[in-house]
């Protein structure tokens, strides 16, 4: 039986499409974005903000810096020149990210949980989550969907979503976002609505789970198509490549 | 001319308390070996710098090393958060400057080029407001164009798979910042897994990372990124990254497993003999050196 | 994704008049293939950029193909001046804007870097008097740091030793500006020594220069940089740089060797042909294409 | 018998010391520093503007951009690179230039001669060179000495020299002129002086031949040793690994 994880992972899986480039942030969009390439989108671009550009890994990679990543890839920069040349550029057609937190806006948080001078949880910090926030084409956001999550604001803004009242005027900026019971959008005031729900799932669920009243953007709830064969064998092919004790 | 030394004269030689140091490596060549010699010898109040502060500097702020960490991502690759390094910036024990990576190797190129400030493209965002960006204006569009201060190291310390007698470095595998970290020192030490002789490396100029004259001093290190990875040589021993993850949660935990590993071994061929040869058999790689030109 | 056509198509679908285009190359790797091309076509009004000008643009420039000349160097390497370009400026019949290698590469970083200056350590002369410089306040140091604009070519123009079918740039050799001057283009489109299948020079991406979804088009010109060189591939025709120097001094000479190496043959195929295969064999270097690993 | 060409070159391969980084200009300075290499430095380290590190050519380059300097060179750089983080940040010890007119103060001109804006001979223009003669540690010009070249003020300063009055604070700048005639250096005003005085030339053809009185810094004006057997070989033998046709 697929986990609302499972479910996640692939619903992130079919947003991207053959042939686009990827930005790839660590934890689930990792996994997510080298299960697209394994499925629908074999000419995915798998970009790594650690400098690989065209990413072939053999296994699931454990981390941005895996030497998986390095093995096959077309090109591994310097970090700078992958920031400077290709991603403020406008080179990354989709920012593929995770986060802490996530508002009405799309403002992402990867820093801090309570106040930045006395935190009560410190985070990983930015990394390269700002800049791929604002300089990919667009940006998908995967997140497990748990109300300390979705606060109405974020405790930190690591990453901008959309300006206040309106989407950002060049496309940029959050386009959708994938969490454990659904798939949301952006209206054009830049604000987070409900797109469909995960099987199971309901908008009341949603509601209960998010700080503030989320709108729906749609009136066919219904995610299609269901979890299909192909997709649960590539899910549990991709996580067997890892070996014993790095299963996630 | 690099002078080559034993890494214990190499860290009492060059690393000095109070100082900024970058102990550079992405992922893998993380410089363990020099780092903990560093705690070894009880340097204390350095600022740490790397874009990518894990294990190592999670291990040297658990002993008390590190008055402020220069920084863009704090985190366990693929395990989690720092625990030290959290339970350090929860309850104040430590300073942080933190960037965007877009920023923090921008920082290193000005540091490497011998200016000032850098010019960057970046939105404004709640670091910037705990650390306001300073700007200049562009003459020719008169446009504000965001810049970050120069970074740079008082000595920076990375660790390679091979250095010749000459001091020459060459790695390969993912480059992270490591070359810009390495031109923006002031001083740059390096610890090397072999040091081959003068020359003999030189057909392999695509993985030169900068030549001898820019080299301080060189100490040899085999095993001196493990439990990082060293690409083409040995794998990441992920199992201690999911210890250390438990470990650190504990301030007595930590005490023990630094007292022994790190502070109960005379140096670093006292950890590997510890270790034991046999413990990284396992984690070599199929083809060992004969990978250099491929990674 | 990356056009593969043929090298008239592909000068004729990219390089218009009154654009700004960078045929790159330094000293090896200069696009006369596609350079003699741009004069078959009969494309003016040009403005013409590389830190060195050599032969190729003083051809280009006595057949009447540039408007302007941007540039830090314009010689002919190991034999002299610029015949061509000499008169063009001593006779006011052409427009230069004029660098020094510092700086004119400190403009294509900036265009790479999608900034519209950058900051250079420079001292003033009699080049910042005819065309001052334009200065930033640090906002750390509150020191003056000397700036350059950006250059972003409409089209930058590279030859490669090898490229893929996927549009994929590799070569090896003197790098020089090439790279930078790629990756500032608004338009990058390139000639290759020999295109072979997508991804088999994947084990190769040291020499990898951008990758392909930068590159607009690519067409195939074997010898694409006689006279100059390709690193790994064929020496310099040295007789050919030492011809030009008399002939150009001369303007009916000139549009006689115009005539009849550019002009009077149909496309680069018809060069070559005329030319002779003999003629290249004494040029090819001892080893050939196994050579790309070592240089 | 060796002409005073030979002997510029063999004067100004003999300041060149063991072990010393230089940056090797176009010309006489490229085939003095290649003899130098071949002499008493081995250790010399050869580099080019062309991004070229520790060259150790086979034959005398015909160019700064030749593929021997490539084949057995310790890197070859982007020229930014060689540039920016070697060059201005002062790892050359010594850069080693030829001009077409250099001036009382060490001003070099390699772009034009007569006006910028109407020129009466447009040579090549700066290339490194303004960076060279500013940033090296030291600089070591070498040029055939003629009235025209010397004049009391270039018609455009390519490289700065010393300010007026002045010798650079930091060492920097014009240290020893290499000419058919003399070896020169710079009074403590910035001022070229001669040092000594190539055998067979006198003060006297000094005087004529530069466009300024030009003072002697020394009352020792012979020149020592005479060229040793050795320097003559090494210069004919580096002479005979240019092809006929490339003969400089």
């Amino acid at each position: 039986m697929p986990t609302s994880r499972d479910w996640m992972i692939i619903a992130a899986a079919r947003l991207l499409q053959d042939g686009e480039r990827v930005l790839v942030g660590v934890g689930v969009p990792n996994i997510a974005a080298n299960l697209a390439k394994r499925l629908h989108a074999p000419g995915l671009v798998l970009v790594y903000e650690s400098g690989v550009i065209d990413a072939r890994p053999e296994k699931l990679p454990l981390s941005i810096g895996d030497g998986t990543l390095v093995e096959d890839a077309l090109a591994v920069l310097p970090m700078y020149e992958l920031f400077s040349h290709y991603l403020v550029r406008g080179w990354i057609d989709v920012g593929f990210l995770g986060a802490a937190q996530i508002d009405a806006s799309g403002n992402l948080n990867s820093t801090v949980l309570g106040p930045y001078e006395s935190p009560r949880v410190r985070l990983a910090g930015s990394g390269g989550a700002a800049e791929i926030a604002t300089y990919a084409k667009r940006t998908i956001i995967v997140m497990e969907h748990d109300r300390n999550r979705f606060p109405a604001k974020v405790d930190f803004i690591t990453s901008p979503g959309h300006p206040p009242g309106a989407r950002r005027p060049d496309g940029r900026g959050p386009w959708r976002v994938v969490t454990s019971l659904g798939l949301f959008g952006f209206d054009e005031h830049g604000r987070m609505g409900v797109l469909a729900l995960l099987p199971g799932h309901s908008y009341e669920e949603v509601l209960d789970m998010t700080g503030w009243r989320i709108p729906c953007l749609t009136d066919e709830f219904h995610y299609s198509p269901p979890i299909q064969p192909e997709e649960e064998a590539a899910l549990a092919a991709l996580r067997s490549t890892l070996t014993i004790g790095d299963q996630k | 001319m690099t002078q080559r030394m034993a890494l214990s004269e190499l860290i009492s030689s060059y690393i000095r308390a109070e100082s900024t140091v970058y102990l550079a490596g992405f992922s893998h060549l993380i410089p363990f070996a020099a780092g903990h010699e560093i705690i070894r010898h009880g340097i204390k109040h350095l600022t740490l710098c790397r874009s990518t502060p894990d294990l190592l500097y999670d291990q040297m702020i658990a002993a008390g090393v590190a008055a402020k960490v220069v920084f863009s991502y704090a985190g366990n690759p693929g395990v989690g958060l720092l625990p030290a390094f959290r339970r350090a910036v929860e309850t104040g024990g430590i300073v942080i400057e933190e960037y965007t990576h877009a920023e923090m190797v921008a920082r290193l190129e000005a540091g490497a080029a011998g200016l000032p400030f850098w010019p960057v493209r970046a939105e404004d965002n709640d670091l910037t407001v705990q650390r306001p960006r300073a700007s200049v204006v562009c003459p020719y569009s008169g446009t504000q164009i965001p810049v970050v201060p120069a970074l740079n190291p008082d000595v920076t310390l990375i660790h390679v798979q091979r250095a010749d007698e000459a001091g020459n470095l060459y790695m390969w595998g993912l480059p992270g910042e490591i070359k810009e970290a390495a031109l923006a020192a002031r001083t740059l030490v390096a610890t090397a897994e072999e040091i081959v002789p003068a020359d003999s490396a030189r057909t392999d100029r695509e993985h030169l990372i900068v030549p001898g004259f820019r080299v301080a001093a060189v100490a040899h290190a085999p095993y001196g990124a493990h439990p990082s990875y060293a690409a083409g040589l040995y794998e990441r021993d992920t199992v201690l990254y999911q210890e250390w993850n438990r470990i650190a949660r504990d301030t007595a935990q930590c005490n023990k497993w630094l007292d022994e590993w790190v502070r109960g071994v005379p140096d670093h061929a006292g950890y590997l003999a510890k270790r034991g040869v046999r413990y990284f058999e396992r984690l070599a790689l199929k083809g060992g050196h004969d990978r250099a030109n491929e990674s």
